[in-house]
């Protein structure tokens, strides 16, 4: 039961968010002008990284906003979350071995 | 009100039998309010039509005259009181005539349970994953929470005394859930 | 290879077993292999054996990072069945039953295979629109179906409650009688055995650190024990294939996913047959121990590490309990976790990639052990001729761009 | 037979509250604060079951979770229980309990038999036969197998008791009550943090309990007492006993299993939750979790009264029972020494002390000495006899090194032997919780290492051996854990004075060799007694190629019983480092899974069951409904009126009723669980038209449109009428199932791709109750109910809406059409619902107005060939497929799904399309489902054209109607296409999938 903070509301059970899936994937400005290839891309290509990963959730039970959290994949430690718009923090010194 | 003549509570088929410590309250206004709240010129104009300085610490409540004011989300309030929903409706339209924002009469949205009494904390703890702990949750708190199964605000009007707002489809299951929480202390006193 | 039987074992028995041989070696690696297999599970050691047997490339090295069978193969439910919806997977899983169906004989070693039938129940008006579509669709392509009502469900699964007054009453079901489970080590010990007496190099505890290329085609790997030329490499990581995809530089439409599973303790014999419930996530079978076996959803959030979180067993069992009530006094004995490797329109990748000569063989989500057979036996072919088998053509990397997906998600769930 | 083995004094039970029990039929009487298992000791009862494979005869081991052996089929009829261990059962009147998987008796095993078998069913025995001939394993061989499968029997029905959930934070969780943990709470409580303290005990005190200690000038008892006592005066401390941490997850999120009733006699349990999981999350956890106690691998290390060291000391000092009274001690350190010292003082005889080690010293040592018990050191014990109890023990010299020791040096009479491999710290949880171990070549078991979570380690489990430490380490854990959470400790109090014995040296001896070697001749080295594993099986593992730990375990079934190994993990691991020659730490250690011990079900699922496993949604109408007959369907969470059958109406004839009094007068459908989602905002027309496959900004004020959403990938996945209320502002319909989704979809687009559009989007679907009024009579209906508004269709045309007074109540009313008919959707605030409709129910009684389900709806709009998303549409059909290129703008540079239409796949010209089917025979209704094709007369598999999404038997049509997906359909309308059914063919012709009104003139009466 991963305990993920809510830049608005703190810290509160998983069961209370939706997943979102990979952070930072902007929708292209104009799809149109995409090859399939690229829009593919867009659509379904993920990077499903191992160890520290920004990823989106919403506060679906609470305040309703999408955010991001940077976690690690492995651990599922938490490093933090930040609003959508901002920077990922700053990895921790511990983050060895997993990258 | 006369808008609530012909009203029924969602729930009113199941609370004549709640336990001690729970009861469904008669209904009153919630209106929803969505707006800018580093917009300056849309806080004041919220003041000037109910009084209320809108929270904009997350998961607090501010108490106005007539009415008070739970913070939602960063741009979301529930207004809640004994007052007319519609005159509120009107006031806030007049007010924020002009700008960016939305206001809706959801008196009928949400049903208003209240939870009190010593085994309060008790059926708080099995419904909710939240911790309502008097060190962390204090009279004057509100927030959004799953309340078994179900979205709910919950708000700490006084120490031992909860109000528990939720969906009026929700109504019955929360009810009866609530009601069992308690089941095992009446048995025990 | 040493032909096990229960005469074999008699005469072992007299000289105290002392002359079992090893069940495969454990070689050093060589500089080089025709093919390369990353991952030493089930789908991988049955890549290898078919690769061999089917096509007789036998220079072959399957790397294991860890223990063999120590993925996936180790962590799912068991259970075995063809029955999908669209004739793409109808096709592929119905192969991979075929062998399944040989199997034990096929590589001497006893895989345990029960087909004492799957039922798939149905929840709701939807779920029977969806079922009997399914069983329709089957027939047509020659995989065995029928469609249960209620109380035909009961007959087949006697303790199973189907009173209309529970929250997700049983409608009916489907049911593959071919259907049923197999025993998950046996399977990757057997297909290790088999492929190691046909001359394939098994390596364990060998990590791939990177993918060698030159001019857009593979040379080989590299790993913790030294690296290793190739003209061909098959990726069967599940889990793990983004990982191996981005030593290559390129991406997969896949993410990874924690999949919780739980015995209960041995108790006896209480129901022979799989049940699954899409709707309320319970899968359920009873081992040969006497356990009974079941599979939880899937947790929603991405993880590479082999456990979920504990509120989704939790909710099956609530689930769980609502089919089954004498469950309730029954103790759950151990939990786990699998990463499975999920495509969006959960279906398997088995393609070629745009890097020449790798290829990758994942994407099976939650429905991979089933396939174990199949899946090699075709990914085989693919290493082999260097082109897809028409049964795991619609499976390529390309049906993301075209739009060609193969949709198992069934019906998004009838709304009005 | 009366408690022959009970000692004269002592124990923490009431010898003046005896109770009655019976095992295995047979009456027995114990004392409260017994366990099963003490009491079985006390009335000389040691054969409590036979083993898995070979069924030998099996006798209690330990005294707590560790046991391998003892289970036992608790209770009877509904609250009957399988394998549950005699030595985790407290006592109470009335228990009735029996051996597991014995058959026809305990005595006379039937299937003891398969000992003589032993030298075939070695490890791997099952993956190696049983394949010849192919047919007979489904036929025979499993079978068979699977009758000798199992422990005990799950209950035939369901179960009455209650569980439930509870949901606890504190800074400081303390896993374990021995004087560790006591220490660690105090220090915590002291310091003002919120702790919780668990033990799986009925009592707290750990060690202490199996101890006779002095603390700081206290008996143990006493100073158990005192700690107790101070922390329940704590308010914000929680004491749990009875209490199992069985599972740590992430974020320090632990899973404590509470057992409230399990202990009392069943008139006692009556009414009350029996078992309830605490779901914590901790700041910090310290755990203090002890050690549990090793089996020496010896031959025919498996009779009943071949005991552990320490549960010995446990029976006769906590329980007042001699678990026998000729006892034979043999070991490799000198802890277990104390166990033969209490037994000689409680009236017990110890024979001799068997020490592996050559030169024992130490008090301990002396004491037994000074005891004259006779102590053989350098020997070990290398065979046994008595079957059903151990009766004589054979003793070797040591021989180093040698595979085989050659001299008897004595047989030695006994009842029972005691046993100590040293101990394996508890690290189960702390394994659990990701954190790393590490093998201590002093200590000679693993110990905690680098953790991962917020957590501290202490007592027995961190290595800390003596009281001393214990106190010691307990308090600096808690301190930390107090500290670490923002709290400042008290100031650390004097050490108290403890008198006990130094703890001595330990002596690794992983496999005791007898006249033969190891796994020749009959004698059997058990490792694991549950599962039957040997170490001859583990050998043969290896001989055949299985090196890592994992494969030796999963192919000799090592630690895969009840117990997971407890007492079986570490001699397994050291046995196999010992036949691979490599140090333990490089063999590696086996993964700790949760539960820590089984949890049942019941318990997991609390109160989530029946109507609560999944919240149910109702309507303000719904009592109306089911006074009225109303059968229900399912939609989401919903419960909607199917239809409404009158008294002795088959389904069709309702469906027929229902449906023509709708075509020729009038019906009223509860619309209330459609989602609405008010949109508003001077960009909300630009925010529709990019959701939405169709334009939106020239909708008038007052008008009503309707829309089809995609996802990016091109598919239909919700649908929906849209009202303009004003210029920046739309009231949304979504589908029932799909309102949340809808919201969630539309604010993660505002929220994470359009920031810039000034929309504010809010869920009003519980604000508005829906009823629809639908049929040529609907004006005459809405006339008396809203006599003011004028509804001529010049102003109030089709797809627009008014707002006024419906019966008295505020209402909006719609003009839009899901049958085809003149329909009024009157929207009522949510708790105004009931008497709208019986307002309207009044109000159409002289038309016959008949109130109608989601099946009728279902029909009507098959009818006219609307769509029901999710029916028509499964994720894998796009709005052209739907033959609604209609709706889809071509103006509109973008909108979300658009570029994907383009993709060779999704533009295919021969893609399934949806169209009408009319079959040959008018009354043949298809199933839904059906798979169509264009030739039925080809093998095997037959390529399909599509399949059957919707199909009803249409009253007003007087004949079946079906919808369909079918390749390339729309350019095959006249043709004809086959759906092959199990016994069957029917024949259909492809059509126009409007079936009913086709020029729509029936939309305005």
């Amino acid at each position: 039961m991963l305990n993920i903070d809510c830049p608005w509301c703190g810290k509160r059970h998983e069961t209370e968010f939706r997943y979102g899936g990979e952070a930072h994937i902007a929708r292209p400005e104009d799809p149109a002008k995409l090859e399939d290839t690229e829009w593919a891309e867009f659509l379904f290509m993920r990077t499903n990284t191992k160890g520290y990963f920004a990823e989106r959730w919403l506060h679906s039970h609470g305040c309703r906003r999408w955010f991001n959290v940077f976690r690690n994949t492995v651990t599922h430690e938490i490093v933090g979350s930040y609003k959508m718009g901002e920077k990922p923090p700053k990895l921790p010194k511990s983050a060895g071995g997993t990258k | 009100m006369a808008e609530t003549e012909f009203w029924i509570t969602p729930a009113a088929a199941i609370a004549s039998a709640f336990p001690d410590g729970l009861t469904e309250l008669s209904p009153r206004a919630q209106v929803n309010l969505r707006g800018d709240a580093e917009d300056a010129s849309f806080m004041t104009a919220v003041k000037t039509a109910t009084g209320i300085d809108l929270p904009e610490t997350p998961n607090k409540a501010a108490t106005g005259k007539e009415f008070k004011a739970l913070w939602l989300s960063p741009d979301e309030w529930l207004l809640v009181g004994e007052g007319e929903a519609a005159t509120l409706v009107q006031n806030l339209e007049g007010a924020l005539k002009g700008q960016h924002f939305a206001v809706n009469n959801l008196s009928a949205n949400r049903t208003i349970f209240e939870l009190s009494g010593p085994h309060c904390h008790h059926a708080l703890m099995k419904s909710s994953e939240v911790d309502f702990h008097p060190r962390v949750f204090a009279p004057g708190d509100c927030l959004q929470t799953l309340i078994a199964k179900a979205q709910a605000i919950v708000e700490q009007v006084e120490e031992d005394r909860f109000h528990i707002y939720v969906r009026s489809s929700f109504s019955r299951y929360v009810g009866a859930w609530l009601a069992e929480a308690l089941a095992e202390y009446r048995l025990a006193d | 290879m040493v032909k096990y039987s229960i005469f074999t074992i008699a005469r072992n028995a007299l000289t105290g077993h002392k002359d079992w041989p090893k069940q495969w070696r454990s070689p050093e690696p060589k500089p080089e292999y025709d093919v390369i297999i990353i991952g030493g599970g089930g789908h991988g050691l049955a890549t290898a054996y078919y690769l061999a047997k089917e096509h007789g490339i036998t220079n072959v090295a399957v790397l294991e990072k860890g223990w063999l069978g120590g993925g996936n193969t180790a962590r799912n439910t068991t259970i075995v069945r063809s029955n999908y919806l669209w004739d793409e997977s109808a096709a592929i899983y119905e192969k991979s039953l075929q062998l399944w169906e040989g199997l034990s004989q096929d590589i001497n070693y006893n895989v345990m295979l029960s087909q004492r039938g799957v039922l798939n129940l149905a929840h709701s008006l939807g779920d029977v629109r969806e079922g009997v579509r399914r069983v329709n669709a089957n027939r047509l392509n020659g995989v065995d179906a029928e469609w249960l009502d209620a109380e035909g469900v009961k007959d087949f699964c006697p303790i199973i409650n189907i009173s209309k007054s529970a929250r997700h009453p049983v409608l009916g079901a489907t049911l593959q009688r071919r259907g049923g489970v197999a025993r998950h080590d046996s399977v990757a010990w057997g297909f290790a055995r088999a492929a190691d007496a046909l001359g394939v190099d098994i390596i364990q505890n060998c990590e791939v650190t990177g993918i060698k290329r030159k001019d857009g085609k593979v040379t080989g790997v590299e790993t913790t024990r030294g690296d290793i030329s190739a003209k061909k490499i098959g990726v069967v990581a599940a889990g793990h294939s983004s990982v191996i995809a981005e030593m290559a530089g390129i991406r997969l439409p896949v993410d990874s996913h924690p999949l919780q599973a739980l015995v209960s303790e041995p108790i006896k014999p209480v129901i022979d047959c799989v049940v699954m419930s899409g709707a309320v996530h319970v899968y359920v079978s009873q081992s040969d121990k006497g356990e009974l076996v079941m599979g939880a959803g899937i947790d929603s959030y991405n993880s590479y590490a082999q456990r979920g979180s504990f509120h989704v067993i939790e909710h099956q069992l609530g689930a769980c309990l609502e089919l089954f009530p004498i469950f309730s006094r029954v103790r759950m004995m151990r939990t786990w976790g699998g990463i499975v490797d999920t495509c969006p329109d959960a279906s398997p990748i088995l393609s070629g990639t745009s890097v020449e000569g790798l290829y990758f063989n994942c994407g099976w989500g939650t429905g991979g052990f089933k396939a174990t057979p199949g899946s090699g036996w075709c990914f085989a072919h693919t290493l082999a001729k260097d082109e897809p088998h028409p049964l795991n053509a619609p499976f390529s990397l390309s049906r993301f761009e075209s739009g060609a997906l193969i949709d198992e998600h069934g019906a998004a769930g009838v709304a009005h | 037979m009366t408690q022959a083995f009970r000692t004269t004094s002592g124990g923490r039970i009431d010898r003046k509250k005896a109770i009655n029990f019976t095992f295995n039929g047979q009456s027995y009487i114990g004392y409260e604060g017994d366990t099963l298992a003490s009491a079985l000791l006390a009335n000389g009862v040691h054969l409590l079951g036979r083993s898995f494979k070979y069924h030998r005869p099996r006798g209690i081991v330990a005294a707590g979770a560790e046991e391998p052996n003892s289970m036992v089929q608790l209770g009877e009829g509904a609250t009957t229980e399988p394998n549950i261990r005699a030595t985790q059962i407290s006592l109470y009147e009335g228990l009735k309990a029996s051996s597991v998987n014995v058959w026809p008796n305990l005595e006379l095993d039937i299937s003891a038999i398969n000992g003589l078998f032993a030298k075939i069913m070695t490890a791997g025995f099952y993956n190696k036969t049983f394949m010849w001939p192919r047919s007979m394993w489904m036929k025979l061989y499993e079978p068979v197998i699977r009758r000798a499968a199992g422990w005990g029997k799950a209950p035939a029905m369901g179960d009455p008791d209650i569980y439930d959930h509870m949901h606890l934070h504190v800074e400081v969780m303390v896993v374990g009550g021995g004087p560790a943990g006591l220490m660690a709470a105090m220090a915590a409580g002291r310091a003002g943090a919120r702790v919780l303290l668990v033990d799986e005990q009925n009592e707290f005190g750990g060690s202490l309990l199996s101890r006779k200690r002095q603390i700081g000038g206290k008996d143990e008892t006493a100073w158990i007492a005192d700690m107790v006592a101070e922390l329940e005066a704590m308010p914000d401390v929680t004491l749990l006993r009875r209490s199992t941490a069985f599972g740590y997850y992430d974020h320090n999120y632990l899973c404590v299993l509470e057992q409230k009733t399990d202990h009392l006699p069943a008139a006692e349990r009556k009414g009350k939750v029996r078992q309830r999981v605490w779901h914590i999350r901790a700041g910090q956890v310290v755990l203090a979790t002890g050690a549990h106690e090793r089996p020496l691998v010896f031959a025919d290390n498996d009779s009943p009264g071949i005991m552990l060291a320490g549960s010995v000391q446990t029976y006769v000092n906590r329980y007042g029972v001699l678990p026998g009274k000729k006892m034979v001690l043999f070991t490799n350190n000198d802890t277990a020494y104390e166990a033969a010292i209490d037994l000689q003082a409680a009236g017990g005889d110890v024979v001799a002390i068997i020490d592996c080690r050559t030169e024992p010293t130490g008090e301990l040592v002396d004491a037994a000495r000074a005891l004259d018990i006779e102590i053989l050191a350098g020997h070990a014990i290398t065979g046994t006899s008595g079957g059903k109890r151990v009766s004589s023990v054979e003793v070797r010299k040591i021989q180093k090194g040698a595979k085989v020791y050659t001299t008897i040096e004595r047989n030695i009479d006994c009842d029972l032997v005691a046993m100590s491999g040293g101990w394996s710290p508890v690290v189960h949880l702390f394994s659990q919780s990701q954190g790393q171990l590490e093998y201590d070549e002093e200590k000679v078991c693993f110990l905690p290492g680098k953790s991962r979570q917020a957590q501290q380690v202490a007592g027995a489990l961190a290595g800390q051996f003596s009281v001393k430490e214990c106190l010691a380490g307990g308090y600096k854990a808690g301190a930390d854990a107090a500290r670490a959470t923002g709290f400042t400790p008290k100031r650390k109090p004097a050490a108290p004075e403890i008198d006990e014995p130094a703890v001595g040296s330990v002596e690794p001896y992983w496999i005791v060799p007898s006249s033969r070697p190891v796994g020749e001749g009959m004698a059997k080295h058990f490792v694991d007694l549950q599962n039957d594993t040997t170490a001859a099986d583990i050998e043969l593992a290896v001989r055949e190629g299985f090196e890592s730990v994992e494969h030796i375990k999963r192919y000799t079934l090592t630690g895969f019983g009840t117990d997971q190994g407890k007492t079986s993990n570490i001699n397994a691991l050291a046995i196999l480092s010992g036949i691979l020659d490599k140090p333990i730490p490089k063999v590696g250690t086996t993964t700790f899974r949760p539960p820590y011990t089984p949890v049942s079900y019941g318990a997991l699922a609390g109160r989530n069951l029946g109507d609560w496993s999944d919240p149910v949604r109702v309507t303000s109408i719904h009592d109306w409904h089911v006074k009225n007959g109303a059968l229900f369907e399912n939609v989401g969470q919903w419960k909607r009126p199917w239809y409404f059958p009158k008294q002795g109406e088959t389904m069709q004839e309702a469906l027929n009723r229902e449906c023509l009094a709708v075509r020729n007068s009038v019906g009223v459908l509860d619309a209330s669980t459609l989602g609405k989602i008010d949109i508003r905002g001077p960009d909300a027309a630009e925010f529709l038209n990019r959701i939405y496959t169709n334009a939106w900004a020239k909708l008038g004020i007052g008008r009503v449109r309707y829309g089809l959403m995609c996802h990016e990938d091109g598919m239909v996945f919700d649908d929906g009428t849209t009202a303009r209320l004003a210029e920046d502002r739309f009231l949304m319909t979504t589908t029932t199932g799909g309102a949340a989704g809808v919201l969630d979809w539309l604010e993660e687009y505002l929220q994470t791709e359009w920031p810039e559009l000034k929309v504010y989007c809010t869920s009003v679907t519980e604000q508005w109750a829906t009823v629809s009024i639908t049929g040529p009579k609907a004006g005459a209906v809405l006339e008396k109910l809203a006599p003011e508004m004028d509804l001529s269709h010049e102003n109030f045309p089709f797809l627009s809406f008014k707002e006024g007074e419906v019966a008295g109540i505020n209402a909006r009313i719609f003009r839009i059409s899901f049958t085809g008919e003149l329909t009024y959707e009157i929207n009522v605030p949510w708790t105004c619902g009931l008497a709208l409709w019986k307002a309207v129910m009044a109000a159409g009684a002289e038309f016959d107005i008949t109130p109608y389900g989601t099946e009728s709806m279902h029909i009507l709009r098959a009818e006219k060939g609307f769509i029901i998303v999710g029916q028509e549409t499964d994720g894998t059909t796009t709005p052209q497929d739907l033959g609604m290129d209609w709706i889809v703008s071509k103006k509109k540079p973008d909108f979300i799904g658009k570029r994907s239409f383009t993709r060779s796949d999704t533009a295919r010209p021969d893609r399934k399309q949806l169209v009408g089917l009319l079959t040959e025979t008018p009354d043949d209704v298809l199933p839904e489902g059906s798979q169509l094709v264009f030739d039925p007369n080809v093998p095997k598999p037959i390529p399909m054209a599509g399949h059957v999404t919707s199909s009803y038997y249409s009253a007003a049509l007087g004949r079946s109607i079906a919808l369909a997906l079918v390749k390339g359909g729309h350019g095959r309308k006249g043709q004809k296409i086959f759906a092959p059914l199990d016994k069957r063919t029917v024949t259909a012709e492809i059509v126009d999938p409007v079936f009913y009104d086709k020029e729509g003139d029936r939309l305005n009466g």
